[in-house]
């Protein structure tokens, strides 16, 4: 009974800190996808030079530590000028970062299209543009939408590192919570709040996959 | 140049720590993910409901998070373990839970006609386990395993959370004492050497895997 | 040899297979055939216990390995004496499944070796001898996915023979075969017909069950329509069904 | 100012036309700055911050941060001032501006009540844990016993060096007075810490001060002139009063 | 109407198409035979450009559409010209090639629409007469995965005729149906036929090339060796290797 009224006491101060999260969440998504559908049509059919750029920017930043790029964005580039305030800045780094992931799964997934669909699109005398636009696009969301919607789920995981920059998202609160009132409670309550929106989400996407699967 | 050199030794020291965390956790993880899937695929029905809370759990809430209950609220129930005790734990049971999905769809993905060809030639199941199931799910599921080893080496980065001193908190401690970023710049060339190598490592591997594609 | 009576299969609510009997007597060899879905590969699977019966009796060699539903008969047998006995069947798949991760001898002494606990020397001997008659010796270290479709069913083949059965079965051996290769694996089946073994097999090649087998059995829905010498089934078939399907595919 | 040699420096103007200072702080970090049961932000150093801020006729926001990165963040511009339990070092000196000092703390040792360390000399071949980027750490390094310490962990702030004292993986803590004897005083911690005495040892005293861009001097100036107001007026003893029953405001 | 001169073509160092030369004529049926790899898929790609020539003529209704390597014609003509010409010719696969994420009427419509830019209504009139010519108008709802490979092909077979082309190419129409399902394919073709469509088929089935085709062409590797009416074809072929194959299909 003292536990739930000690439950009731935080809560409201624990979903602040989820407003944080789902900010930062939803900004990412609207930002990470157009760059992810964007590389990877690049990546595929872009020139030379433009492919190279893609590769390099796909290899940091899936090669470094998110951790480190939320650092270097917060710390280091404002030592070499560029300011941005931590919601913008985590906004971006957070994009750059699954965007670059994201461009690797539709890459993916554009090659996994099989060749007599372009073929065949020719054959009816198709151009370039309308076989990607009509034809390999739409398969190629059906193709990608699992992984795609799995990294959503993880972004939701990775945001707790906002908490290492100081910022007040879900975890930091708790974290704050837990050493103010030497009670673990506010972990627990967090474990709850975390597996119930990522439980939500794999359902949600779980639906769109279904929707999108009507053809097979 | 002078500066990187005098950082150098600093960085290198947390890079052991890092690498040394990440063997850890990657030689164990393997076998529980095996033993995980195997049971989810064809234990009885109260391992697989007790295993799919495990999974649940822990590919529903974020690694951080794990670290820090496993750190801070474990000793509030009488476990108290060394930091780096903490970090295997955290590791092991988050990632173990992540490669045993990978698995399990390993072993759902061989086509029927295995088994049955199998059991044709009145081979037991366990048979048919160890002997065509399992090496054909190791060949598919390494891909995606592979992935999974890359995504763990950058996410020792988090380890700098509970006191042990990694590259990445190593980095962020030179940083903040010398106000000057090379020590990022030096540890972002590190992580990207590291996992540009466990890459090469990797597609070897699979390349090893399927001689018989 | 094998005696199926009165054989009930269900998948779900679909009545698969609607009371089937058959026997298959020693050195005879019999093809089965039908339109699609009619239920064909599902006979053969029960007959191996691929596919669990939901009604009937299966009898190999006297001994009674499986009874279901409302029939008199029973299982007295000792599971051991079951198994081995089921032994006794080769089958043959229509998409080979051979095992992908081993070569061509791997898959050849795997069974012997897991099963039958023949040590390594003796197994290589045995598949060698049935590499040999499928004529396939040269490619004993390859790779299945390194072959051809043909040579791919071949070592199927020779995998069900090295456990030495007494009766094969051919699940539509060659249709997934391209034309040009399926003359390869009918020779192999052949031979096996020369050296008396007894043999079922699904088929869509109207001039191999023509020329080879002694009884022809015609399933529709479930159900065995036609069962008669492959003169009389290609030349005079009694039923309408029969007639129209070899309309078609001839 | 732009272009001139000798530039004016314009930080007060600029303070006054955003009508606003951006304090830096760990908000986890009581009683000088912490979120209370309602999610509050509140403390010492807050309600000091609001009252200059209203004696400046400027708003004040409350910017948390990681402490480790508080003068990063501060050298960046993101935050105006550290008012945060900041201690007056030399090494600090070198980097940012210092106010008048407003208070005195000093670096106490914690361990749990039945520890057998006794005095500040029992430290050595122990484990101490101290937050990170916190003057403590200096303070251990720089003392002679720093050498004979078994390790140094450093902890993101704080309480989690006490939580970890706690679960015995380290034998104490080093944290400033004022810090250590909020904490060991909740309800959850009591009777479970003790504090070294002033003669069993500590690590140096601490005079706390706000802390600034070293080139923004105006602003300094104006924000002494403010706190002298402050600690002339009594303010500031009411503030320490409330926080502390006592006025221990220098 | 179409003819194709010296055609060369490498994949890498390998000499698919070593100079094949082939003319077809308005309403002509042309089968084309030979065994696997000798280069009858890329000759009929290489007709409708889906692959570069690398040396020879391609001509079609007198207008040079590809020339390359050493040959003295030019592509005189405007690319659009090019484009609009290639156009009349209709292509059917093996694998049929159907968009998966349409409907069949969706497959049916696409092209009309988006190349000829057709209306709708209009798009939706054509493609309906030409599933009711394949007798598929009952399916016009439903998504190819749950069609058959029958009807899948004859799907694909009205896509191509819904661009009212005025040659089809057809590569192995039917070798990747069930034998039952070759018939209703090829029976569709037949019609074509009868309404005097001219047609390039590349084929397995003897029976359906005898029957239809007014020339017979046999290609073995990468070369055309033997050209001539089906019945001198079948009866009696100049070419030993074209004995071989007949033998081995029959
Ligand atoms: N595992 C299964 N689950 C549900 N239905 C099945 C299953 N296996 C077969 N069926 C159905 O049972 C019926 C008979 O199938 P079966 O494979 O025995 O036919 P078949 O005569 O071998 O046909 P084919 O010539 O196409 O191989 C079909 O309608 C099929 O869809
Ligand atoms: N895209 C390609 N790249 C490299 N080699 C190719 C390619 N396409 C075809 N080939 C090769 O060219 C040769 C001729 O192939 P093609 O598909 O034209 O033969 P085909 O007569 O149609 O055979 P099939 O009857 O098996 O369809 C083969 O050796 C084949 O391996
Ligand atoms: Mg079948
Ligand atoms: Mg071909």
């Amino acid at each position: 009974m003292e536990q739930l009224e000690y439950i009731k006491s935080i809560l409201p101060f624990m979903l602040s800190g989820l407003e944080l999260t789902v900010k930062i969440y939803f900004g990412t998504l609207l930002i990470a996808l157009p760059i992810g559908v964007l590389a990877a049509v690049g990546k595929v059919s872009g020139p030379p030079i433009l492919k190279k750029i893609l590769y390099l920017y796909t290899w940091i930043w899936r090669g470094t530590p998110l951790l480190l790029q939320l650092f270097f964005v917060f710390f280091g580039l404002p030592v070499l000028g560029i300011k941005l305030s931590p919601l913008p800045a985590a906004i971006v780094t957070y994009s750059l970062n699954y965007g670059a992931y994201l461009t690797e799964i539709f890459r993916g997934g554009l090659e996994s299209i099989d060749k007599g669909q372009y073929e065949a699109s020719k054959a009816l005398g198709m151009s370039y543009g309308q076989t990607m636009r009509r034809i390999i696009i739409p398969q190629t969301i059906r193709r990608v939408l699992p992984p795609t919607c799995s990294e959503a789920v993880n972004l939701v995981k990775d945001t707790p590192m906002l908490a290492l920059l100081g910022m007040a998202d879900l975890l930091r609160i708790s974290n704050q919570i837990f050493t103010r009132d030497f009670n673990i409670t506010s972990y627990v309550l967090a474990f709850i709040i975390y597996l119930i929106i990522s439980s939500v989400l794999v359902k949600l996407f779980g639906n769109l996959e279904k929707k999108y699967s009507v053809y097979e | 140049m002078e500066y990187i050199l005098e950082i150098l030794p600093v960085l290198l020291k947390g890079l052991g720590i890092s690498l040394k965390i990440y063997v850890t956790v990657i030689v164990l993880i393997l076998p529980l993910a095996i033993l995980v899937a195997i049971g989810k695929v064809s234990g009885p029905q109260i391992l697989k409901k007790i295993l799919h809370l495990y999974t649940w759990i822990w590919r529903g809430t974020p690694l951080l998070l794990q670290l820090f209950f496993v750190y801070y609220a474990f000793p509030y129930f009488g476990i108290t373990l060394s930091p780096f005790a903490c970090v295997i734990l955290a590791f092991v049971l988050n990632i173990a839970a992540y490669e045993a999905e990978i698995i399990r769809a390993g072993i759902e993905s061989i086509d029927k006609g295995q088994y049955e060809a199998a059991k044709a030639l009145g081979m037991s199941y366990w048979q048919t386990m160890r002997r065509i199931i399992i090496p054909q799910t190791v060949r598919r599921v390494l891909p995606a395993t592979c992935n999974e080893a890359i995504l763990t080496f950058k996410d020792t980065a988090l380890v700098a959370t509970v006191t042990l001193g990694d590259l990445m908190r190593s980095a962020k401690e030179l940083v903040f004492a010398d106000y000057r970023i090379t020590p990022f710049i030096v540890a972002f060339a590190f992580y990207l050497l590291i996992s540009s190598i466990l890459v090469q490592l990797f597609a070897k591997l699979e390349k090893k895997y399927s001689i018989y594609e | 040899m094998i005696r199926m009576s009165n054989i009930h299969k269900y998948f779900g609510d679909l009545h698969v297979l609607k009371g089937v009997s058959l026997e298959v007597k020693k050195g005879e060899i019999v093809s089965i055939i039908g339109p699609s879905g009619s239920g064909k590969s599902t006979f053969l699977r029960c007959m191996n216990q691929l596919e669990k019966i939901d009604k009937g009796v299966v009898e190999i060699e006297g001994m009674v390995v499986e009874a279901a539903g409302d029939v008199t008969e029973k299982v007295t047998a000792f599971p051991k004496d079951v198994r081995a006995t089921y032994r006794k069947m080769g089958m043959v798949f229509q998409n080979f499944n051979l095992f992908p991760h081993m070569t061509v001898l791997g898959n050849v002494i795997e069974a012997p070796m897991t099963v039958n606990k023949t040590d390594k020397v003796a197994a290589i001997e045995i598949a060698e001898q049935q590499l040999a008659k499928v004529g396939l010796l040269d490619k004993i270290d390859a790779y299945p996915s390194k072959l051809s479709g043909g040579q791919r069913q071949r070592v199927a083949i020779a995998r069900a023979l090295a456990m030495k059965p007494e009766i094969m079965l051919f699940d539509e051996p060659t249709s997934a075969l391209d034309p040009e290769l399926v003359g390869e694996v009918l020779e192999v089946i052949k031979k096996l017909a020369a050296d008396h073994m007894t043999m079922l097999v699904v088929t869509h090649e109207m001039s191999f069950a023509r020329e080879l087998s002694h009884r022809i059995v015609f399933m529709d829905e479930g159900e065995i329509i036609e069962e008669c010498p492959p003169q009389q089934f290609f030349e005079a078939p009694s039923h309408a069904r029969v007639k129209l399907f070899l309309e078609k595919m001839l | 100012g732009c272009g001139g040699q000798k530039s004016e420096d314009l930080s007060w103007t600029k303070i006054q036309d955003k009508g606003q200072f951006v304090v830096g702080l760990d908000d986890n970090y009581p009683p000088a700055g912490f979120h209370d049961a309602t999610g509050e932000l509140v403390g010492i150093d807050i309600d000091l911050a609001k009252e200059a801020a209203k004696r400046l006729g400027v708003d004040v926001v409350f910017q948390p941060v990681q402490w480790d990165g508080v003068m990063m963040n501060l050298k960046n511009g993101d935050i105006d001032v550290i008012w945060n339990a900041l201690g007056i070092t030399e090494k600090r000196k070198k980097e940012i501006a210092f106010t008048n000092v407003y208070m005195i703390d000093k670096n106490v040792i914690v361990v749990p009540v039945n520890s057998s360390i006794k005095t500040k000399a029992d430290l050595a071949g122990k484990i101490v844990g101290l937050q990170a980027g916190s003057t403590a750490e200096p303070a251990v390094t720089d003392d002679p016993i720093g050498k004979e310490l078994k390790e140094i962990r450093k902890f993101e702030n704080p309480t989690q060096a006490l939580l970890d004292l706690q679960a015995g993986r380290i034998d104490a803590v080093v944290t400033n007075e004022m810090n250590g004897r909020f904490l060991i005083n909740q309800e959850n911690a009591q009777d479970k810490y003790h504090i070294l005495s002033e003669e069993a040892g500590y690590f140096g005293e601490e005079p706390y001060g706000v802390g600034l861009r070293l080139e923004d001097k105006a602003f300094l100036a104006e924000l002494n002139r403010v706190l002298d107001e402050m600690k002339a007026d009594g303010t500031a003893a009411q503030i320490s009063e409330k926080w502390f029953g006592a006025n221990i405001i220098e």
